[in-house]
């Protein structure tokens, strides 16, 4: 155990995935010499040479493709896209070839493919650098999404992802690259599908995701000094969801706030919402609030982009109208 | 290289297994008891028979909508075949994909594809795949006239050749996506010609000669085996069908068909057969009551086969 | 007014408003002679000529972004897709190019295009021509999303979507062309953003889009013959969402189920219910229930489909767990 | 065609704005002064400004991510500019777009782009429009060499060449994309020779040289004008920065560096204008220092603007 930023846990997971197993290789632009955009895959060109750490042209679809051909084919590509905004132009290759072939044919196929995506705003990047697309990815039947918020869960959850035999999005935060946490020097494993309370508290629940996490984290704290006991729960991944820790919270605090950096509408958070309305009506003693980014593209400008992000008040003041 | 007699018997069967197996479908969809679409590959089958002939069952393919000529060249079984596009639970997908999302791994068949122009990246994964683990292995990626179009082709095809993957892009150019002439989704008259744009070598071939199409795409299968990178292969034939069944075919003439139906490959190579002696004319009969028995079977099969059940709707989505 | 089928209807609004303004025009595959795959363009090939009805080759990436750039420089596209499934090709174009202009440079462009696409299973055309997307196309800011579920809504919606001033994604469903309705002759337009209520009840507000509007109404007979009467609330566009109209009916209900077609999970009726969960909660008097399809691709064998796609009773029984 | 005084010396104004302009962001961007990416354009100002020098305000083009050249070249203002990049409410998109989203659509800039090829299918839409409404008016596409890969680029090549659009892709082929050589990401050496694959004219011309991406690109506007359709001007340059400011640039050599910086486009041109006597070394430092004044003019207008205020976020979603 030793601190190491989440972006390190990240690379560290890679590393030992890559030793642990040959069939695993890294495809995406600029991930070999150059470590990656932001630098996640640092070393590993060296370690593991060209043919294990590919470089390819701009060619985001062709870079899906020939994870899930490769995949298909018996290998564990984990491929990264620069940016999550730029899965636009290589979609088809995701929901309609790797998340369907093997039910499409019949259960034959194994597609066990990660495909890495740094999301969110907070760097300036503008409009088309800077989503948060988690929701469209949860409504793909045959994939999987997880979302890590700090780096002890972005190391155990990447591992399992590159070990599981389905195709599985990994959607880091840009913010959270610096974010400093315990991370076991060890290779380790979180099971997809398993939520973590990430503070225990009484009177509301909070599910946050990725950066929102630490957003929630210090709501809670100014909640608390106004004598609120905020739950924060994360999901950690949002396909397959873990339904039973979210209601088991919410019918403890009887209330439930949901956090997100994507736009609200039809966004994350919708269908946490909804589950609850189904599935734990009863434990609601206050309506659901949803705090999430306006219903606009991200802005350029620092104070719009910061006006764009939820933020602590946000949270603070989406319990305090129903606690 | 010029095939042996067993692979020119050999593609005289499969040519017409193709065309006998999809004349039944055609009924079939006609008597209304085909669910679906079906896009059939009457007229083509050269293209598909000469590609895969060379090939063995390590080597790997990807099919589109249009995929029965290839799934049969490349082995595939006719009855799961049948039993699929029936939608039964004993075809190749459990009826869950029907005929355009059909596959066969053991064959090296990585799918039919639904999407135009899906199966190119694939291929580069595919192929990617077998460099990677060193099995020697050949990749060929079949793509139509208008799917050379779509980007994503066009990205396959670059990444091959800047990567030197072992694969082969065999585009059959039967002169329309739907309804769309070749002239008017480009100004190219010949797709080969693209295969610059990448430096690959480029072909253009007789694609209703099955011989032509075996000899191109058997030296394209050599240069990739040997790791010298891709090829494309532009096979220019005809669909005599509509681009699926239930198409009136109202944007082509008559006359373009009927002189494409004078360059049936089937008979074209039949009378090469029987004039170099390689069969005799009751062979020929044989081989095609043979073939009639295999459909006749498959069709008993497909019939005799239970449907699904609601039940296993959500099996096979995750692993 | 006289009876025409929903493909007529659509015929006719893009007929009229092409002789209306010549700035419409109609790009696609197949558009021209062939009049669509599935007819909708009918016709138009011989009355406005290869200028105004534009066929394209298999390019769907430059069909959104020749639309898109066409729009921007003040014509009016309304472009197709064949079939919804291949937006993943086109993505980009829409979500990051046609959508976020306006925004992205300060107000200062138009973007007035319109992108059919027909959605839906029940043709036995499997998993990658059967989907419902229309969740995606929600979670996108400076998007429309239209719906339409009747010959009469389809035209006057369609001819709204044209003069709209942002881009709008309208969604017919496949197995509603051949639905017959009064429609008038003369050209009309639906705002959009405006619920229909399909059909009044007391006891249970059932939200439906699309082909389950049809389903939902039929369950509303079966229901009303045991005693239930239930509201049927078509929002007829998704976007804008017409909450007030979908609140009034759940605070005079106070039971809400919601009907789609698209896989349940992050899909369409989970907006609608958190929505409620978060305005109407104190409405409801039951959990919500969402009535959709399974958590998987679109199967091809008929029984598979016909399970897959939600029918009458699922919504009946669906209510009946509620009232 | 070879331009007159007047055109001369606008090239050269227009190449020492450029330079001057992103000079001072390289400045302001190392003092932590601007927010977000910044991709500069110093070394490649010739392309723009050789491109744009011949299209009057109702042409069109369609930018990339790395932009300020282009929009300058084509007559974007340096105060509306400059406060954008500074994310002031003042600036071309009130603060919400920054470097890689300014437009100015009365001078025909439709926008740079955060989406690498992402301008290819756009300017089909313009080039569409002016053909549909007869206006005469030509769209020039810039993309560079990691773009050239990328689907939409290809599909927009093939469009533009089917339909025959007025429309001139201009290849700025600074050899790298980000980190990856053009050797790395394509088999070819030329992207020109990508032209003959649409059948469009494909020409290679020095991208350092002003007056031969001039001659290029207006011969190309000719064609393109008189409805004879797209072509592909490759212009062969190179970024002396990195990627965006910050980048190490560890990827390449410092000689291949110092061998583009000695061809420099601006002194390469002021030589030529001051040997034929079209300038004088006083007006050469006239001009530098009135454009000078126009950048400190430029951030003077942005660093005196307000930013913009929340309430904004939700204006300009819909029209
Ligand atoms: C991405 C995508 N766009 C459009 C279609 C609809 N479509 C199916 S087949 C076809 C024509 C394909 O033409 P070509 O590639 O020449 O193959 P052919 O049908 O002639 O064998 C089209 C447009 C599709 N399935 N996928
Ligand atoms: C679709 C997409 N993929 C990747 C990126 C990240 N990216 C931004 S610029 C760039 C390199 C572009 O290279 P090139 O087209 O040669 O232009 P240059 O930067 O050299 O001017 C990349 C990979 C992006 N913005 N969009
Ligand atoms: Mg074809
Ligand atoms: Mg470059």
């Amino acid at each position: 155990m030793s601190k190491k930023t989440y972006l390190q846990a990240l690379n560290e997971a890679l590393r030992q995935e890559m030793e642990r197993d040959d069939k695993v290789f890294i495809i995406g632009e600029d991930v070999g010499r150059f470590g990656g955009c932001f630098g996640v895959t640092q070393g590993l060109f060296t370690q593991f040479g060209e043919g294990r750490v590919m470089d390819t042209p701009i060619t985001e679809s062709a870079i899906v493709g020939t994870a899930a051909g490769a995949a298909a084919s018996g290998l564990r590509p984990v491929a990264e896209l620069m940016f999550v905004d730029f899965i636009g132009v290589a979609m088809d290759q995701l929901f309609n070839q790797a998340c369907k072939m093997r039910f499409m044919f019949g259960g034959k196929a194994k597609v066990p493919m990660t495909l890495r995506m740094p999301q969110g705003a907070g760097i300036g990047a503008a409009a088309q650098h800077s989503q948060s697309l988690e929701a469209w990815f949860m409504h793909i039947p045959g994939l999987k999404v997880v979302i890590p918020s700090t780096p002890y869960d972005a190391k155990g959850l990447l591992i399992s992802a590159i070990r599981d035999d389905n195709p599985v999005v990994f959607l880091e935060h840009k913010l959270l690259y610096g974010v400093e946490g315990e991370v076991p020097d060890e290779s380790y494993t979180i099971d997809l599908g398993k939520a973590d309370v990430k503070r225990e508290g009484a009177d509301v629940t909070i599910v946050a995701t990725s950066l929102m996490v630490h957003t929630a984290l210090a709501a809670a704290e100014k909640l608390a000094a106004e004598g609120i006991s905020a739950e924060v729960v994360d999901p950690r991944s949002l396909q397959p969801l873990d339904k039973a820790t979210i209601l088991a919270s919410v019918e403890k605090t009887h209330a439930l706030v949901i956090a997100h950096e994507a736009v609200g509408f039809a966004g994350p958070g919708a269908e946490i919402a909804a589950m609850v309305a189904e599935e734990g009506l009863e434990f609601l003693d206050a309506p659901i609030r949803r705090v999430a980014a306006p219903f606009c593209p991200v802005p350029f400008s620092p104070p719009l982009e910061q006006a764009y992000i939820p933020g602590v008040d946000d949270i603070f003041n989406a319990v305090k109208t129903i606690r | 290289m010029s095939p042996d007699k067993k692979t020119l018997v050999k593609m005289y069967e499969t040519m017409s297994r193709i065309r006998l197996f999809e004349t039944k479908l055609q009924e079939f969809f006609a008597a209304g008891r085909i669910p679906g679409f079906v896009h059939l590959y009457i007229g083509e089958e050269a293209v598909a028979t000469g590609a895969c002939a060379g090939l063995t069952n390590a080597d790997k393919i990807t099919s589109t909508h249009r995929g029965h000529g290839h799934l049969i060249a490349k082995g595939g079984d006719l009855k799961l075949m049948m039993a699929e596009i029936f939608g039964r639970k004993t075809g190749y997908c459990k009826g869950k994909g029907g005929s355009m999302h059909i596959a066969d791994f053991d064959l090296g068949i990585l799918g039919a594809n639904g999407i135009v122009g899906g199966g190119g990246p694939l291929a580069l994964g595919s192929a990617l795949a077998s460099k990677y683990s060193k099995t020697n292995a050949v990749t060929v990626c079949f793509f139509g006239d208008g799917a050379s179009n779509q980007g994503t082709t066009q990205e396959a095809l670059n990444m091959a050749s800047a990567w030197k993957l072992p694969l082969v892009f065999v585009n059959e150019n039967n002169g329309y996506g739907i309804s769309c002439p070749q002239c008017k989704s480009m100004a190219v008259t010949d797709i080969a010609d693209r295969a610059a744009a990448y430096d690959m070598p480029g072909v253009v071939v007789d694609g209703n000669d099955v011989l032509a199409v075996f000899e191109a795409v058997t030296e394209a299968v050599k240069r990739a085996r040997h790791g010298e990178g891709p090829s494309l292969i532009e096979c220019k034939t005809y669909r005599w069908r509509g681009h699926f069944e239930g198409d009136a075919c109202t944007y082509r003439c008559d006359e373009e068909l009927k002189e494409w139906m004078a360059k049936d490959p089937i008979p074209r190579m039949e009378e090469k057969l029987l004039e170099s002696g390689v069969l005799k004319k009751k062979d020929v009969e044989a081989i095609r009551a043979r073939i009639e028995q295999e459909v006749k079977d498959a069709v008993d099969f497909a019939e005799g086969s239970p449907l699904p059940s609601p039940a296993e709707l959500l099996e096979d989505v995750y692993a």
